[in-house]
């Protein structure tokens, strides 16, 4: 709700000319900043980023928590992966494809799902992914079982990693401004609704299950563009896109980032991505530093890397404007009716 | 030909300075980490060995090792890195097939030859193999055909199968029964099942195959899994109900102890004790100095991954890759197990597969395999001409 | 102000300010209640009459000043010992334990040592709608039942102070007839309570003192007589 | 299929329910009473098997000490993981302590790889239990009727304190309201802190108990919670008879999946989920949302 | 208690059970448009739950809805808000991070039927009526607060500006002025009097601030256990001894 207030209030147009301008800047620039297995690590930070906001506008925007949203991802990536291998089809069209196709099967699993709530969605969405994820694993003969399907070619004029790059760049951000459009528009408003009350926002005319069907939907063909992505990437797919321990990836990252920032989740992608590669360079055990660090951002920063980026502008504007910040930080202390169920 | 984003610097022939680089990304977390540990225990002992003696072409060695933690992503991230950054000369393989293939991958792009001692699905050599990957290791395909013409002179005739649900079980489980069929076509496969990698609870699989009455079971169960299977398979009477063989290596053997079943047929790939081979004995030695612990499987087959990387260098007078993949192809090496020859058409070497029936002994705190027998690898291996078949349309 | 001398003050706030994030609520608010007498807290909504109880029980946060019960600085003092010590609190909005059984909700009371024991049986003698019940889930009870609900399991807790959040918000007329004399009976028997109401014509009925709050700060505190028909009542609460 | 391989499946149905109970009933205790999704459960069991292995192993052989000292290990790991992390989380939003739970997971797990090496345990079943029982003319291990009957003492203990005792009544409680719960005298903060030590002592009676009867390696961690996860929510969350008949369930569909279609072994515990929440969307013994 | 033709809202024996309990037993109720009808009666007597069988909370056991002429019986809640009928809960029930502002124009937005636009700004729609939404019921001010940190009291007013903003024909309202100060209720009655006699809404509320109640309602029903006990004008009611015996109080009037 943060971010809703803000839009209201906050962020004048011109810092954010500024501040797209000088972001803009840099993403040109990083390919000649950059070693290509450097810019490979920001482009695989893209793919997540894109994954994580849209999962985020189930999570953050809708209050759904989905565990099984590897499953979209992974199906996104074997659609590009299977339409090359076995049709001889373009990953360009691949990618289209994905999106199609991912939209139709979140269709049927969200319909299945949303007749659950909250935990028992959660539950609910991971039995479908491990189902899917079990097909997947299982039929060797289509989709390669666990080990998958290798040596994805591109076309011509992404073999080039800086090529790669800028598609991977144009894609995902494209995809993520229109799902902040969509969490701006009278569409998404219902969804907070819905976040913050359901039987209210029944009360007052949305038919909930319809709009987080949709909301299912629209997170999980984004989700599938993501993954299609992700085979340009790493051009392989394999099993473990579609397991839970993959699912566990944009929850964790949406939570890194701050659930309630649309940025967010795209930052803590950025952040996990590079946490990952960069541990792995000095310790085998990785993954307890990863955990400490974790586990100190859940008990310091629970809002994530939002929360602590609010402070700081808190602290900046406190020294011109003290009044304006007050009903935003205000917004950020949990009431006391969160805790209820 | 390749689509791949290619890098200018093929990073290996860039090596500059006193030391040369080798990087191992593998699997050393989850139910695979005890091989991975073990694999680069014996890494580290042939990087050792080779800087006591000089070094390579006269550059010290340096071992650099990444956790991929199984993560097929994370291979491709830490290889790329590795190749890219670090600019290792050479890649160790990991456990994990699935990684293995990720890496295999990367390695083929950049042009940096890939060892590969532990992860084993034939496809890595075979349908996605590529100039730049060797493997000592056996393959599924050498690892399954091997058991078969052992197990041929076997009066059974109605076998069971279990396997552990990922490629390298059912791969090597269908070499197998290919293999079988093709020597006794009076065999009959009476069932099959799969549990998952790093499954604890085998009663329903255990209940289910008496069910079924079969004569043999043939099973490719390894590590923690075989352990568990056969402590409660012991309790449902099975050893004495039906024939059982699986991948009993020194590593099960021990961790076992007492609840071993007596005259179980076991197999493996590199029963230390088991290897007629001068070499063996004193590196045994060596390896127990060093490590404390007496070697298993992997850590053998890791110390020849590293060698044959070595001697290709020595041969070619070069760490530049290709040079290296045109001397190791056809070369005779000198490994820990033997003479070993690395076929050009698919960089494998002809490595044996070993077999024998468990029983303790006085001269190991574990028990061992009585009346070892070997396949050799030449006689197991994927024909020549199947290969360029494969290639072309691979198994997926 | 007329205050009793500080021995017989049984609870004591001195000039607290309390927030919610960065927002001031509370504004140097003093307040004192004294052993066994009934003082009601008067104010439009948003006045800060909720504020002032939670700062008292710990749950707001409080930047600066006291609050001194039975003599004893309690702001450190964790919530269930100040029930302990007998400090019993109907919070606002019929807050039950929806998934307990009503009489759980009684049993479920951890409260003060006293020699007049408050027993489920008294509190269904009081409220017979809830004994009734006994045996449901009190997260079935309607808007009204809750709030006698709420009201009996402080009375559990054998309180030697009551802080009272609106507790005849939703109550038939006939209930709030009963509260009235169920409030000045536990007042003979010594039971000091804090009372915040919007019913002030219940609050003055049932209290000795009155206190009226705006806007975080106390602007008139008077016996209630004096606080009946006085200019102030008009202007602080609009009647 | 013969009447006896129908009951000696389902017998082997039984003893993986039971271990599956012990943990699911441990997690849905932890919560029902803190609302914590607690993925570290698993950690927990997994640790609860490493010490007892270690206990049996190093003391040659001695199974009861390891029953007794390990979930009491356990059980103080949990307490001191409640102390230090969750204590400080409970206010905050449940995906918080997602978070904080599931980066417990990745600590456990390296710490255990760290404290032990990557290399699997193993101990013998005690020689009482060693023997095989006749059923249906047919051996059965002796050990399975041993896990099925410490599941269903646990089951009733269980039962009796959430349902008969003060504690168990403070503990559903503190479900809906636990700072209410504190302001009626009840110290919460300790009552957390026992009942996520209960759950923990659970978690590491089913380690050690199911430590005889396969390896002790890394990954049983993950391995597990999952599933436990399923059986929770099939049974409904918070209810121990849910989480018992879920697990039998579980337990049952498994033996007799892989009879009928090996090939969907792994996928026999969600389907058995979606058919499951399909019919009933909030579990078999679970509340419907108010 | 007849059932009179051109009732806006007809409520046919209508029965709702709570395990043994009987929440509602058999209710009939008829109220005509224009209409402003208070429901009164001890705590636990049915009232909030009759209100929720109306508005879709809640399927009744048996019985009939009828809106409009038209049977509504267990349509889903969102349904029957765009049929027509706006509801404030007892227990607030508001979105608590939502500012003030965004909650009253989500709800006409919901109303409007225009929630279903995906790339609209929203922050720009119905400004104008939103903001005279909010200044009725005297929440100009904390328009940009979120609802969830406004005092309880702002929280009630809230609920009201969300039932109002749906537009509704007939505005279902659970004690809307407990917790609010004389001062608040005042002004809050006084409002809701006016915006139903200026936009024409029926009203269905339930109070137990007697005030309240005989200077607002034109009927009352009175419940008791889940029953009618009793039905009139104001004079009626307070005349009726039962009445006095089971809700007022001897000595109300
Ligand atoms: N959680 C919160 N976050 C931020 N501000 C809050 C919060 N709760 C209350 N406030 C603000 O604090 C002020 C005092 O609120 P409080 O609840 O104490 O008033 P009150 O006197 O109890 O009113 P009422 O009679 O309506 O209950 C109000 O202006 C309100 O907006
Ligand atoms: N969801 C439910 N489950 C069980 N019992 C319920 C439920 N809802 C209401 N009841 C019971 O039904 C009866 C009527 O409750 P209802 O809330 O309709 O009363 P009410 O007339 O609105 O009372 P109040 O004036 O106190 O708000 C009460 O005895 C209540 O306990
Ligand atoms: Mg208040
Ligand atoms: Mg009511």
């Amino acid at each position: 709700m943060r971010t809703a207030l803000r839009s209201q209030t906050t962020a004048t147009p011109r810092s954010r000319i500024v501040l797209s301008a000088v972001a803009a800047l840099i993403a040109l620039a990083l390919p000649l900043l950059l070693q290509e297995s450097e810019l490979l690590l920001v482009v695989e930070m893209l793919v997540l980023a894109l994954w994580a906001v849209s999962y985020n506008l189930l999570l953050g925007y809708t209050g759904l928590v989905s565990f099984g949203h590897a499953a979209y991802y992974g199906v996104g990536a074997y659609t590009v992966a299977l339409l090359w291998s076995k049709y001889g089809i373009s990953p360009l069209i691949g990618l289209v494809a994905s999106a199609a196709v991912t939209a139709i099967i979140s269709f049927f699993t969200g319909l299945f799902c949303l007749r659950s709530v909250r935990l028992y969605f959660a539950l609910l969405t991971l039995a479908v992914s491990q189902v899917m994820f079990t097909i997947v694993f299982e039929w060797y003969d289509f989709t390669g079982g666990d080990n998958g399907i290798h040596g994805i070619e591109l076309p011509g004029f992404l073999s080039s990693a800086p090529n790669l790059y800028f598609f991977v760049l144009v894609v995902s951000v494209v995809c993520m401004l229109i799902i902040k459009a969509i969490v701006n528009s009278p569409f998404g408003g219902a969804l907070l609704c819905i976040r913050e009350n359901r039987q209210r926002a029944a009360f007052i005319g949305i038919d909930v299950k319809r709009y987080e069907l949709i909301a299912f939907i629209i997170s999980s063909t984004f989700s599938g563009i993501a993954g299609g992505l992700y085979a340009f990437y790493d051009r392989q797919v394999f099993a473990g896109l579609l397991n839970w321990t993959k699912s566990a990836e944009p929850v964790l990252v949406s939570l890194i980032g701050g659930m309630y920032s649309f940025f967010g989740p795209a930052v803590g992608a950025a952040l996990f991505i590079f946490l990952n590669a960069f541990l792995t360079r000095y310790t085998t055990y990785s993954a307890l530093a990863l955990g400490a660090l974790l586990l100190m951002l859940a008990l310091v920063f629970p809002g994530g890397l939002a929360e602590l980026a609010s402070l700081a502008r808190a602290r900046l504007l406190r020294r011109g404007q003290h009044e304006l910040e007050t009903d935003e930080t205000a917004a950020a202390q949990p009431t006391a009716s969160e805790r209820k169920p | 030909q390749s689509s791949a984003p290619s890098s200018q610097s093929a990073g290996a022939s860039k090596q500059g300075g006193e030391t040369v680089k080798l990087g191992m990304a593998t699997d050393l977390s989850g139910s695979a980490a005890l091989l991975g540990v073990a694999g680069v225990n014996g890494v580290t002992l042939a990087v050792e060995d080779l800087n006591a003696a000089g070094g390579v072409l006269g550059k010290k060695i340096e071992l650099i090792v990444r956790n991929t933690e199984g993560r097929p992503e994370a291979g491709t991230r830490e290889v790329r890195d590795l190749i890219q950054r670090e600019k290792v000369a050479a890649l160790m393989g990991p456990v994990s097939s699935a990684v293995g293939l990720a890496e295999s991958a990367v390695a083929k792009e950049n042009k940096v030859p890939i060892f590969l001692h532990t992860s084993n699905t034939e496809r890595l050599t075979v349908d996605l193999g590529h100039p730049y990957v060797f493997s000592v290791v056996p393959n599924t395909g050498i690892e399954g055909r091997a058991q078969a013409i052992d197990m041929a002179k076997l009066p059974y005739k109605t076998y069971y199968i279990i396997g552990p649900d990922y490629e390298f079980g059912h791969l090597q489980a269908n070499a197998f029964k290919e293999k079988m069929k093709e020597l006794r076509p009076d065999v009959q496969f009476v069932g099959e099942q799969w549990p998952k990698l790093g499954e604890t609870n085998y009663q329903s699989f255990i209940t289910a195959i008496l069910a079924a009455k079969p004569e043999a079971v043939y099973s490719n169960l390894w590590g923690g899994d075989l352990v568990g299977f056969t402590k409660q398979a012991k309790g449902y009477g099975f050893f004495e109900k039906t024939f059982f063989t699986a991948l009993y290596d020194v590593e099960v053997l021990s961790t076992l102890g007492s609840d071993t079943p007596n005259g179980v047929r076991g197999f493996s790939r590199a029963p230390f004790y088991a290897i007629d081979n001068p070499k063996i004995g004193p590196w045994v030695q060596k390896y127990r100095n060093r490590f404390g612990i007496y070697p298993s499987d992997w850590p053998i087959m890791a110390y020849d991954a590293v060698n044959l990387w070595a001697a290709g260098v020595k041969k070619a007078n070069t760490f530049e890759a290709d040079a290296v993949v045109k001397a190791l192809e056809g070369y005779k090496f000198d490994s820990l197990r033997g003479p070993l020859n690395i076929r050009a058409a698919d960089h494998q070497g002809d490595v044996a597969s070993y077999m024998g029936e468990v029983g303790s002994t006085d001269k190991y705190p574990f028990p061992i395999y009585k009346s070892v027998r070997a396949v050799a690898g030449d006689k197991a291996w994927m024909p020549e001409g199947d290969i360029a078949k494969l290639r072309a349309n691979p198994r997926q | 102000m007329d205050r009793t001398n500080s021995e017989s003050e049984l609870l004591k706030l001195d000039a607290i300010n309390a927030y919610y994030g960065t927002s001031h609520i509370l504004f140097d608010l003093s307040l004192a209640v004294s052993d066994g007498e009934v003082v009601c807290l008067l104010g439009r909504n948003g006045a800060g009459k909720t504020t002032t109880l939670l700062s008292i029980l710990g749950l707001a946060t409080v930047k600066s000043g006291r609050v001194w019960y039975e003599g004893k600085d309690v702001q450190k003092m964790p919530p269930y010992r100040m029930a302990r010590n007998g400090i019993g609190y109907v919070p606002a909005g019929g807050r039950v334990f929806p998934n307990l059984t009503v009489r759980e909700n009684l049993e479920i009371v951890r409260g003060a040592k006293a020699p007049q024991r408050w027993t489920v049986q008294r509190v269904f003698d009081l409220f017979p709608r809830l004994g009734d019940l006994a045996n449901n889930a009190a997260g079935g009870l309607s808007g009204g039942l809750r709030q006698m609900l709420v009201v009996g399991r402080a009375l559990m807790g054998n309180p030697r102070l009551l802080l009272l959040d609106e507790p005849t918000e939703g109550l038939a007329p006939i209930v709030v007839r009963s509260l009235e004399d169920l409030f000045l009976k536990l007042k003979g028997t010594g039971v000091a309570m804090l009372l915040c109401e919007q019913n002030h014509r219940f609050a003055l009925k049932v209290s000795d003192r009155a206190y009226l709050i705006d806007k975080g700060q106390i602007r008139y505190a008077a016996s209630t007589a004096q606080v009946r028909g006085s200019d102030e009542l008009h202007r602080y609460l609009g009647v | 299929m013969t009447p006896e391989t129908i009951l000696v499946q389902s017998l082997g149905g039984l003893a993986r329910a039971g271990v599956l109970f012990m943990l699911a009933a441990g997690l849905t205790l932890v919560f029902g009473a803190l609302r914590v999704i607690n993925f570290a459960h698993g950690s927990l069991y997994m640790v609860g098997a490493f010490v007892g292995a270690t206990i049996v192993l190093r003391t040659s052989g001695n199974f009861w000490l390891a029953l007794i000292a390990a979930p009491l290990v356990v059980a103080l790991l949990g307490g001191l993981i409640e102390v230090s992390v969750l204590r400080r989380i409970y206010r905050r939003e449940h995906l918080i302590q997602l978070l904080a739970t599931y980066s417990l997971v990745l600590i456990v797990g390296d710490l255990v790889r760290l404290i032990w090496g990557a290399q699997y345990l193993s101990i013998s079943v005690p020689n009482i239990f060693a023997e095989s029982v006749q059923v249906a003319g047919q051996p059965l291990p002796l050990y399975n009727l041993v896990i099925i009957t410490f599941a269903c003492v646990t089951a009733v203990a269980l039962w009796a304190l959430f349902y008969r005792t003060g504690l168990g009544r403070d503990i559903r409680g503190a479900v809906s309201d636990p700072e209410m719960l504190g302001l009626v005298g009840v110290n919460v903060p300790a009552l957390f802190t026992a009942v996520f030590m209960i759950g923990a002592f659970v978690a590491g009676l089913a380690g050690v108990i199911i430590a005889p009867s396969t390896s002790v390696g890394l990954g049983i961690d993950v391995e597990t919670v999952v599933e436990a996860f399923a059986v929770t929510v099939i049974g409904g969350l918070g209810s121990f008879v849910g989480a018992l008949i879920g697990a039998v369930i579980i337990g049952q569909v498994e033996a007799f999946g892989i009879m009928w279609v090996p090939r969907a072994a792994l996928a026999f515990v969600f389907l058995a989920m979606a058919i499951v929440l399909g019919l009933r969307p909030y579990g078999l013994f679970g509340e419907p949302e108010r | 208690m007849s059932a009179m033709d051109g009732a806006l809202l007809q409520v046919r024996g209508l029965r709702k059970w709570f395990g043994g309990l009987q929440a509602v037993d058999g209710v009939d109720l008829s109220v005509r448009p224009g209409e402003a009808r208070a429901i009164i009666g001890p705590n636990g007597a049915g009232k909030t739950t009759l209100f929720n069988l109306i508005s879709g909370h809640l399927r009744p056991n048996a019985g009939q809805v009828l809106f409009q002429g038209r049977d509504i019986t267990g349509r889903p809640p969102h349904a029957i808000v765009h049929a027509g009928i706006g509801r404030a809960f007892q227990i607030t029930s508001i979105f608590s991070r939502l500012s003030v502002f965004e909650s009253v124009q989500m709800a006409l937005l919901a109303k409007q039927k225009r929630t279903m636009s995906f790339f609209r700004p929203r922050a720009r729609l119905v400004v104008d009526q939103t903001t005279a939404i909010l200044e009725a019921v005297g929440l100009g001010e904390q328009a940009k607060m979120p609802a969830g940190a406004i005092s309880h009291g702002d929280q009630r007013a809230l609920e009201l500006a969300i039932s109002l903003a749906a537009n509704p024909t007939l505005l279902m309202l659970d004690e809307p002025t407990a917790g609010m100060s004389p001062w608040e209720t005042g002004r809050t009655m006084e409002m809701i009097r006016r915006i139903a006699r200026e936009q024409g809404i029926t009203l269905l509320f339930c109070e137990h601030d007697m005030e309240v109640v005989f200077g607002t309602a034109d009927r009352i029903t009175v419940m008791h256990q889940g029953r009618v006990l009793a039905e009139g004008t104001t004079n009626e009611i307070r005349q009726n001894t039962a009445v006095q015996e089971v809700y007022l109080g001897s000595d109300e009037q």
